[in-house]
């Protein structure tokens, strides 16, 4: 459902760029159902590839470059296509996310780090390219596993921003890029409030309900105008899904 | 045929690596292709207290992490994708026996950029705003950081924006497919940053899965990306990425992959794996014999061998390239 | 075979261009590959007003420049090396007709690295203390100019060096070796920078010598320095560049490079140019009997040749490309 | 001589930038001597090329892609290679130097351009790739034909800069190149003077003397410390110069 529901944010024709895991499985998911001119890419540089008896477990994974049409580099990927704000749509995964759609990925800290900085108590990966295309990308959805340690009030650490301390605090950096789109979770998706930028919850899906969401975050989450249940997967979408995930693998996850 | 530059591994560490130096490896994605057989001869050699540059962390940083050779590293990424974290990297920096400056994946090849061209900063519109330009490992009681990434006036605007601080590495090790005796190199797969460090780095080692006759890159010069002119010496060592990928030759051993990564979760599990993967591993032939002789034929069943058939004519044989 | 991207060179110039565009060519060196049949066609649709980004000066500069289209140029270089200078450019520069503002051949690649990352400047270590900072042809009365090639400040060091504004022209007509109906494109020979302007530039159309399938591209995937995702639309235009060369397919035709330069030289000349060359010479086959037929095979047997060889199993025939 | 003189100031190893004409058979020549392993380049990035079927008439004529093992591009030739202060030696030509070895390529305004920038009279190429290298280069050879008209006082536009205003008015602007070693001119070679930087005059090829090389030098010439008459080419050095311009279409020229 998280696939399908990521997936649905994602606009024929748009330029993409995915990460590894449920992030390229929403991607070519939405290819495969109601976005067929969507331009993949990945941090990498790899483009015009698809998916190949089973869906790559790298960003590089050979799985990937049997089919693709062209390789280049990184600062092409992530430099000329994402930060540069050119690029439509990215998605991001988070160990931890925020009220203001920052995401951690760095390191848990337990409590904060303070003046001086020391190492985490739990290394976890860093940003990677997620912070760059955090900042550069037109808008970003944002993946996570809804769970309350996940959703905190104020991450320990910003490896990638969503609105900072919120309202139109980005604008002070001169990233080229708008900010988190939506957070779609296991549970529902959280949009952003127009003006403070706090997430809100925006639908939950017909397994979950508005209680058992709040529950699960660690702010107090309000409910955006409008909220709804999102729709079930259709006939149409989840054959599109099989058809991508051709092996099952990540499915089960999400 | 001139071999002038084709040295062997050992030589190569000898003559290029040193205690303290800053070292970085040339490579793909994190479990893409990265020259991972010239850490295990950094190790073999003892090198120690290394400043590590990875764009993005690789089983190699992770290995040297673990065994204890690095005490700062710069990276994008620091985990392993599907592999999960890097548990050598990651312990050495949980316990505080390696700072580990953390950048973005594109911050690494603008430094390196930077680097190449000499500038003295690099406009940065990533890696701002957040805790990668506050918070720095490497001096942790600058806080907000102010030297790690300052801020820039544009002139025609006024507005400010990141500078970062460019890379010149003292040595950069690059995994390549192929390469020639002269040093020139052909990459299949993505370049990631391997075009900027070749530029930046003050000296370039090539680590080449396999050695082609020069007349394979006159056919192909928009292919060689690495020239001769900036190669000081060529190593030739096939399945170099091992248990990692490399385009074209040969897939990731997954089963290695994990396997090493829990390895180098503990101190004894390292110790073992030094022993059984590295220690005395000093030839082509026993490294392949390490790897088993079927994994290696499975490993080059590759979905992606047909990458390699343009150059398959010009592949020099093992009797043809010993240095 | 998808053919979505495939047009007519009629309809690019007609669906892409206007009068004051901001107008960029992506070639090879001066007298190299560039697409100059574009500006063949700019000149029969009477386009005017142009706001011309040539890295380097070409004949499609020199033949723009002459027929009083371009009122404004950003070069590295405005020469034609052996050919000498560039009569058409020159005439309109020396009238005052054109306002040719002069950079260095490093300072407009940086350029359009800076569109491309859509920086706000790029560092200059090149270009400055010089007239090309000082002298601006655009605001002549700004002296020294502050406002061209302004200094910034090093944050890490206080010193002072140049900053260059990042340049995003409205249009690249980019001349390739081998392009896909798709928009994937392979060049031989150097790019020089189209790699970067394929990035800085709004918009892209590829010019290409020649059509493969795109299996070819499958094939060399790192040849493929244009992808077909950055690209509005392929133009299919054998001898492109002529009288340029194009590495890999035809040599320079030496003689028309001085004959077409001696008649840019006037105004006669060049409104006999244009009749001759340009007016009415609006399909292949009437393009290539103008070359002459005996010179078109004349040009093509390249000693560059062979480097085409590669890929001449992919090049698509004639009556599968129309578009 | 002039190309045999701008050979000579060539060593073994070097990374050196050529241009085409005069100083690519300069280069050409030093590598065909004493330097055979000259690492040459041009700003196109091409490597690894050596002439075939008489010299290149363009940088990147297809004379020189016929047997380069490397094509790359313009930032990586003049930008990591040159601007950054990695290459040894780059040889550039001049319409006009001045004496502290700046140099137009622009335009003739016939007298100083004034305080508006006007049209030149006269407009010759621009600057190409000789700024870059004049800006990066450990140090360049400026190669010019000696005639009065082309030897000033000052420049009226400084296109490529040697030393400026003289002294150490280079360091004021960041370059990472040295600045010129030598002007080698039809008549023999002028050097800087270590402080001042004002050209003198080092050494008179035998057909030529010290007074000849004044009158047809436009500010007052000195002498420099050790002047000297140049050696002739050698019977070696005249048959390197032979095979490397095989048809002989440069050789006349210089």
């Amino acid at each position: 459902m998280m696939a399908i529901a990521t997936g649905r944010e994602i606009r024929d024709g748009e330029l993409a760029i995915f990460g590894v895991g449920l992030s390229m499985l929403a991607g070519f998911f939405a290819q495969a159902h109601h976005a067929p001119n969507v331009r993949t890419m990945t941090e990498g540089g790899v483009y015009g590839a698809t998916p190949v008896g089973g869906l790559p477990w790298g960003i590089e994974c050979n799985r990937i470059s049997s089919n693709a049409t062209s390789f280049t580099n990184a600062i092409d990927a992530l430099g000329f296509l994402v930060a540069s704000g050119r690029c439509d749509v990215g998605i991001i995964g988070a160990a931890e996310v925020d009220k203001f759609g920052n995401v951690n990925t760095t390191g848990i800290w337990e409590g904060p780090i303070g003046p001086t900085f020391r190492p985490p108590k739990t290394r976890l990966t860093g940003a990677g390219g997620a912070n760059d295309i955090a900042c550069g990308a037109k808008r970003t959805i944002i993946m996570v596993s809804h769970e309350r340690k996940r959703f905190s009030e104020k991450v320990a650490y910003i490896s990638s921003p969503g609105y900072l301390e919120g309202g139109d605090a980005r604008s002070r950096h001169g990233f080229n890029g708008g900010g988190p789109a939506a957070i779609v979770t296991t549970l529902g998706i959280l949009r952003p409030h127009p003006e403070t930028r706090e997430f809100e919850l925006a639908s939950w899906f017909s397994f979950s309900n508005i209680e058992e969401i709040k529950a699960n975050t660690g702010w107090d989450l309000k409910l955006a105008a409008g909220a709804h249940e999102a729709p079930e997967p259709t006939a149409d979408e989840l054959a599109a899904l099989r058809r991508v995930d051709e092996t099952g693998a990540l499915r089960k996850k999400g | 045929m001139p071999h002038e530059k084709l040295i062997s591994l050992a030589e190569a560490v000898r003559r290029y690596t040193w205690d303290g130096m800053q070292y970085a490896s040339g490579a793909a994605l994190p479990v893409g292709s990265d020259a991972i057989v010239f850490g295990r001869e950094l190790l073999r050699q003892n090198r120690k207290d290394l400043h590590a540059i990875f764009h993005c962390n690789t089983q190699q940083l992770n290995l040297l992490a673990a065994a204890g050779a690095v005490t700062r590293a710069e990276c994008g990424f620091s985990g392993l994708e599907v592999f999960g974290f890097a548990n050598g990297l990651r312990r050495a920096v949980e316990s505080g026996r390696l700072a580990l400056e953390d950048y973005s994946n594109l911050a690494i090849p603008l430094r390196l950029l930077g680097g190449a061209l000499n500038w003295p900063f690099v406009p940065a519109t990533v890696a701002i705003g957040s805790d990668i330009q506050y918070r720095s490992a490497f001096a942790p009681d600058d806080y907000p950081a102010q030297k790690k990434i300052p801020m820039v006036t544009d002139p025609f605007t006024g507005k400010e924006i990141g500078a970062f601080l460019p890379l010149r590495p003292d040595l950069a090790a690059i995994h390549v497919t192929l390469a020639d005796p002269l040093g020139n190199a052909i990459i299949l797969g993505t370049e990631w940053s391997r075009f900027e460090l070749s530029r930046a780095a003050k000296k370039v080692v090539l680590i080449a899965d396999a050695l082609v006759d020069t007349a394979c890159m006159r056919q192909f010069p928009n292919l060689v990306r690495i020239p001769d002119i900036i190669v000081e010496a060529v190593v030739h060592w096939p399945f170099a990425a091992w248990p990692q990928s490399s385009p074209g030759m040969y897939d990731a051993d997954e089963e290695h992959m994990v396997a090493m990564n829990k390895a180098l979760a503990t101190e004894e599990g390292t110790a073992a794996y030094i022993r059984d993967y590295i220690d005395g591993v000093t030839d082509i032939p026993a490294y392949l014999d390490r790897i088993g002789r079927d994994k290696v034929e499975h490993l080059r069943r590759s979905s992606t061998s047909f990458l390699l058939d343009p150059f398959r004519q010009w592949l020099l044989a093992a009797e043809e390239v010993a240095p």
